[in-house]
């Protein structure tokens, strides 16, 4: 099959901590037969610079945590055939949620880790994305196709996804699905 | 005193089982599964949870097969695409009511929602979550809880009051205010009731009450309540 | 006085059922020795605009112009007309007189009773506001002294009694409401002769009674109005109801929202007792039954059947799952018979007058009367009684006068917090529990509240999840979480922030939450949302389309998260 | 300790007069409060005790019903009633008025403890709708003005009058 007529698959790290993706990678050997079926055009494991249009299949790991996430996350959505969320930060909002048990989070962590917890020079910097006043899951900002759930989501969860999806079917999640 | 026999079918297989039996252990039973949550064997049954729910043939309401007894000609139906819809929503919002982090809770693994949700297939929560920020109580000396965890099946407070006899561990407040307490809702290191028997932990289904620096893998024992009051005198 | 006589003979010595006869002519002829009776509403009704000073001031007149001997002055019951209370009303012919006060009473005394001419300007005009009722459960509020057991008796009270303990078996008695056909006024409806059949059947003892007084819906004062006008109506069918039932002990659970009618109640009892009519051998029989009263504390759910018993038995009000049903393992795990007090209200009458004579009285699927609270936006407000199977237009223009004010009238909610919110289409429904099911409304406890177009449907159905969700016990998930997270959703709507799908998901969320719910309380709480969205579904699509509230509720004040994300 | 007064002379009475029944705890609770206005830790501590009761069972039922106080209320109480009847005719406007002019929250006291502002579900007053108790009269088809009047003259001291 040329290259350009594989379906697109695009991957994206927003407030996480880079686990789904090795998850995906984890999926070793399998991820050659993968990588015949698709092109990868957009991630933390590709140089492009700009989110293509026309993406078919769109992985996202991490929650959404600050208005500059916010605002890509739309845009990769009207770009985005089928969005999956990829991990419990994007399916629950998870660990980078945790702040939102607290009153005023966004000042108040900005607060600790940057002038509570700091020896010198207690500032909070400026060139820090403004945080949202809430950590969101992918699903409270935009519409979201598929789940997969899990910290990380197992190897092979992510590879069933694909699969199916890539044959045309929809992923079953029952007895499969992996919280935490 | 000799008891009867009744038979019933559920989900098309023919089982019989003793009188008095409810829905539920009749399926335990015969290797059926009905996800439960608040159900024990051994305590008091007392149909919150809601996950138990089962249809009967001829019948137009849902019932609790955990608090429903087997009758006669009985037909149960467990795995409509009703009931599973429904358990996929009891599922989700339990999960969405307080804080559910699995990635960081002490449960993870050992926790029967956690399991219920991955089983039941409930891929995501599609009502908004409630981050509650509930301060933890771990002024006992190894008892811990988190009422942020708390799915309000009540298995401790039962279990403290039908197998252990002291009723430390009530309710306060009502609706989606409710929260365990222990005596006058006081710290759980001032508890003047508490014999730190550690059953509440033993039962607890999630991570709300857990024994500070032991893996719940060996806390959790879901066999005590009935363990205890087999063995009683009568 | 007569009534002190009396007091000082009947107090001795313990009553006999001929006694009973031989008190009720006595008083008879008392009343009868009186030409006139002013009769002075002094319910919760009325005593916050007056009626005590009314009556204080009915009593001096009568002394100031001589008239002590032919005139009688008594504290009665609820006369109905709640709108324009002090109500008083002159017998005999029944002259009602409206808005009275202390200046009033004494030219009614002296116009009315002095000179035989009653006060025209003074009389509540509106003839058709009783019209449509039909008073049987009522039928003595307004007329008697509720403290007064003598009053009562006179009234024919404790006649039933007598006749069950003379001449019938107590499966003759339950026979007898089987004929009536009387349905559990509580709402849900169920056959009353059917349920005393299962707790009659239930061969254990103790047996125990519940009175149902614990009136929590929201708009609803037909319990309390006829606690405060005939308590002894309440009594004497519990004990009947006790003595078909073979029961031994009874509680009356009522609201602590009601301090008059708790000390009615409270100071029945006690007459009762100290006549031989409630206690060890009654009327020196062998039947035995005693009644406690039994405070609640604010909490709406213990209306549930299950959870009445829970705080009777001194818990938190939580609902339990049936089977086992109450009939058969109730209070302290023993057969209890739990029944609404308008229920056993009924039941002197059907003994009095036979079930045959109660079942044509009504529809014939649903006999005898209901006691509603019409409120809202009704010229005339008050505790009204009518037979069923009368319509909703029937009550709300005809008896209510239709909204005040030249408004358009928008909504009817039946059957409070729970029940349904009906359109001007649905009007012509006649009131019995299958149309009023069939709508997605409920009888409840009797309760309807009339709204006009200055009321936002969206709103309405948004405060009666509040009130649901602040009752809600928080025993299953279905009504502690779902019913919240319908809250949330108004609230988003009501900000401005409501998207299409959000009906969508009230539906689902709301026959889910029916289905699923452990008690009546969650089962029936999505009825206003349900029925607002299938009747006023266009007031939700112009509060989330076009960000419009017709009837200016709403503020549309944007929360943070629509502006964040 | 619950101080040894008349009060607990009276309270000890109420439980002696329902032998002492755990099924009356209601009731005790509703003694309890009518002598002392709300229930406090000695209180309860004391109930439990006389009526042998554990200590988390009779503070979760005081605490799952409305009528009960755990908190002292203010000196003087103002309850509107939030019935359906009340709502319709307005009864929001009216707190939320007296919320803002005395600068409290319903549930709370204001911050000298002069004045607690409740809601109550339906007081049955529904054909006076809408509905406020001031101490112990209520005040029937309210309007705003009306109430903030009185709770004005009440809390300058004067007595306002009772029907």
């Amino acid at each position: 099959m040329p290259s350009n007529s594989k379906p697109k698959l695009a991957t994206l790290w927003l407030s996480g901590c880079s686990g789904c993706h090795m998850s995906l990678l984890d999926n070793d050997e399998a991820l050659l037969d993968l990588a015949k079926n698709i092109q990868l055009v957009y991630g933390p494991l590709v140089d492009t610079k700009a989110f293509p249009e026309n993406v078919d299949i769109t992985l996202i790991e991490g929650a959404v945590a600050n208005y500059e996430q916010a605002a890509f996350l739309k845009e990769v959505r009207k770009h985005s055939k089928i969005l999956i969320a990829l991990g419990d930060c994007a399916v629950t909002g998870n660990v980078p949620a945790l702040r939102n048990t607290i009153k005023d989070s966004a000042n108040a962590v900005l607060q600790r880790a940057f002038v509570e917890n700091s020896d010198k020079q207690p500032l909070i910097p400026t060139d820090v994305p403004k945080l949202l006043r809430k950590v969101y899951p992918l699903h409270e900002v935009v519409k979201v196709d598929h789940y997969i759930p899990g910290c990380p989501p197992p190897a092979g969860n992510i590879a069933y996804v694909l699969t199916e999806l890539l044959a045309g079917k929809i992923p079953i999640m029952e007895n499969k699905s992996k919280y935490g | 005193m000799t008891t009867k026999t009744v038979s019933l079918k559920i989900d098309g297989h023919d089982i019989s089982v003793q009188e008095g039996t409810s829905i539920l252990e009749a399926a335990i039973e015969n290797g059926i599964d009905i996800p439960h949550l608040c159900f024990l064997e051994g305590l008091t049954k007392t149909g919150a949870c809601r996950l138990c729910l089962v249809e009967l043939k001829g019948q137009a309401k849902l019932f609790a097969s955990c608090s429903t007894p087997v009758s006669d000609g009985m037909e149960v139906i467990t795995d409509s695409v009703k009931l599973k819809e429904y358990r996929k929503k009891t599922i989700q919002l339990l999960l969405s009511e307080r804080t559910h982090v699995c990635s960081v809770c002490v449960a993870n693994k050992n926790c029967e929602l956690q399991a219920l949700a991955d089983k039941l297939g409930v891929d995501h929560v599609a009502y908004e979550r409630e981050w509650t920020g509930e301060k933890v109580d771990s002024s006992h000396p190894f008892l811990v809880i988190d009422r942020n965890r708390c799915i309000l099946c009540t298995r401790c407070v039962r279990v403290c009051d039908e197998v252990e006899g002291v009723h430390a561990l009530d309710l306060k407040l009502r609706g989606k205010d409710s929260q365990i307490i222990v005596d006058f809702d006081d710290s759980w290191a001032n508890s003047t009731s508490c014999t730190s028997c550690r059953k509440c932990a033993k039962v607890c289904p999630v991570g709300a009450i857990y024994v500070e620096g032991e893996p719940l893998s060996q806390t959790k024992d879901r066999n005590i309540a009935n363990f205890v009051l087999s063995r009683r005198k009568k | 006085m007569s009534s002190k006589r009396l007091n000082f003979c009947w107090g001795v010595k313990k009553l006999k059922p001929a006694d009973i006869i031989h008190l009720a002519e006595t008083e008879l002829d008392a009343h009868r020795s009186y030409k006139y009776r002013i009769n002075v509403c002094c319910s919760s009704g009325c005593i916050p605009f007056g009626a005590l000073k009314v009556l204080k001031a009915f009593e001096e007149a009568v002394k100031e112009f001589g008239v002590q001997k032919e005139c009688k002055v008594a504290r009665t019951g609820c006369i109905g007309t709640c709108s324009v209370g002090p109500a008083v009303m002159v017998e005999p012919g029944d002259y009602l007189y409206q808005s009275v006060t202390p200046e009033k009473a004494r030219q009614i005394v002296r116009d009315h009773v002095v000179l035989g001419l009653p006060v025209k300007e003074m009389l509540y005009g509106n003839k058709a506001y009783f019209e449509k009722q039909h008073r049987l459960v009522m039928k003595n509020a307004g007329k008697i002294d509720p403290y007064r057991i003598e009053d009562y008796i006179a009234a024919g009270g404790y006649s039933a009694l007598v006749k069950c303990l003379l001449r019938m078996s107590p499966k003759e008695v339950i026979d007898e409401v089987w004929l009536s056909g009387l349905r559990g006024r509580g709402g849900a409806g169920f056959k009353t002769g059917q349920k005393w059949t299962f707790v009659a059947r239930a061969h254990r003892s103790p047996k125990y009674i519940v009175a149902n007084l614990d009136e929590g819906d929201p708009g609803v004062f037909a319990n309390r109005t006829l606690a405060e006008a005939d308590p002894h109506a309440i009594i004497e069918g519990m004990l009947i109801a006790a003595y078909a039932t073979e029961a031994n002990k009874g509680y009356i659970y009522i609201r602590a929202e009601y301090p008059l009618a708790v000390e009615t109640l409270k100071k029945a009892l006690d007459r009762a007792r100290a006549m031989n009519l409630v206690g060890q051998n009654i009327l020196e029989t062998n039947f035995s039954f005693d009644i406690e009263l039994r405070l609640g504390a604010g909490a709406f759910v213990a209306g549930e059947e299950t959870a009445i018993l829970a705080s009777v038995e001194g818990n938190r009000a939580n609902p339990r799952p049936r089977p086992p049903y109450p009939a058969a393992s109730g209070l302290w795990k023993s057969p209890t018979l739990i029944d609404n007090v308008e229920t056993l209200a009924n039941i002197p009458q059907i003994i009095s007058h036979g079930g045959l004579w109660f079942s044509k009285i009504g529809s014939p699927t649903c006999t005898g009367t209901k006691c509603f609270s019409l409120t809202g936006k009704v010229k005339n407000p008050g505790l009204i009684e009518i037979p069923m199977g009368i319509t909703l237009r029937e009550v709300i223009f005809d008896i209510g006068g239709g909204p005040p004010d030249n408004k358009k009238f928008k909504a009817v909610l039946v059957g409070g917090p729970s029940g349904g919110c009906l359109p001007e289409t649905m009007l012509d429904l006649p009131i019995d529990y299958e149309s009023l099911t069939k709508a997605g409304a409920i009888m409840g406890s009797g309760g309807i509240v009339v709204i006009d177009e200055d009321s936002c449907m969206v709103d309405t159905a948004k405060f009666f999840i509040d009130f649901c969700v602040d009752e809600s016990c928080g025993k299953c998930t279905p009504c502690r979480v779902g019913l919240h997270k319908i809250q949330e959703t108004y609230t988003r709507i009501m900000d401005g922030e409501g998207k299409p799908e959000d009906l969508d998901f009230l539906r689902s969320i709301s026959s889910y939450i029916q289905d699923a719910s452990l008690c009546g309380l969650g089962q029936t709480a999505p009825n206003p949302v349900l029925t607002t969205l299938r009747y006023f579904g266009k007031e939700y699509n112009e509060h989330i389309v076009d960000k419009k509230c017709v009837a200016g509720k709403c503020s549309f004040k944007h929360q943070v998260k629509e502006d964040e994300l | 300790m619950l101080k040894e007064d008349n009060r607990k002379l009276m309270l000890e009475k109420a439980i002696k007069d329902h032998q002492y029944q755990a099924s009356a705890l209601l009731e005790i609770l509703h003694k309890a409060q009518e002598l002392y206005g709300y229930l406090n830790r000695e209180i309860l501590s004391f109930v439990a005790s006389s009526l042998k009761l554990p200590p988390s069972h009779v503070y979760g039922v005081a605490a799952f019903y409305n009528y009960f106080r755990l908190k002292q209320p203010g000196e003087h109480v103002v309850t509107t009633c939030m019935g359906t009847a009340c709502y319709v005719k307005g009864a929001e406007d009216i707190i939320s008025a007296v919320e803002k002019e005395f600068n409290v929250k319903r549930g709370d006291s204001t911050a000298d403890g002069k004045l607690s502002i409740f809601t109550t579900r339906c007081i049955g007053a529904c054909a006076m709708a809408p509905s406020i108790v001031i101490d112990d009269e209520v005040v029937g088809k309210a309007t705003k003005e009306i109430v903030i009047e009185k709770i004005k003259l009440l809390l300058g001291g004067k007595k306002t009058e009772t029907s």
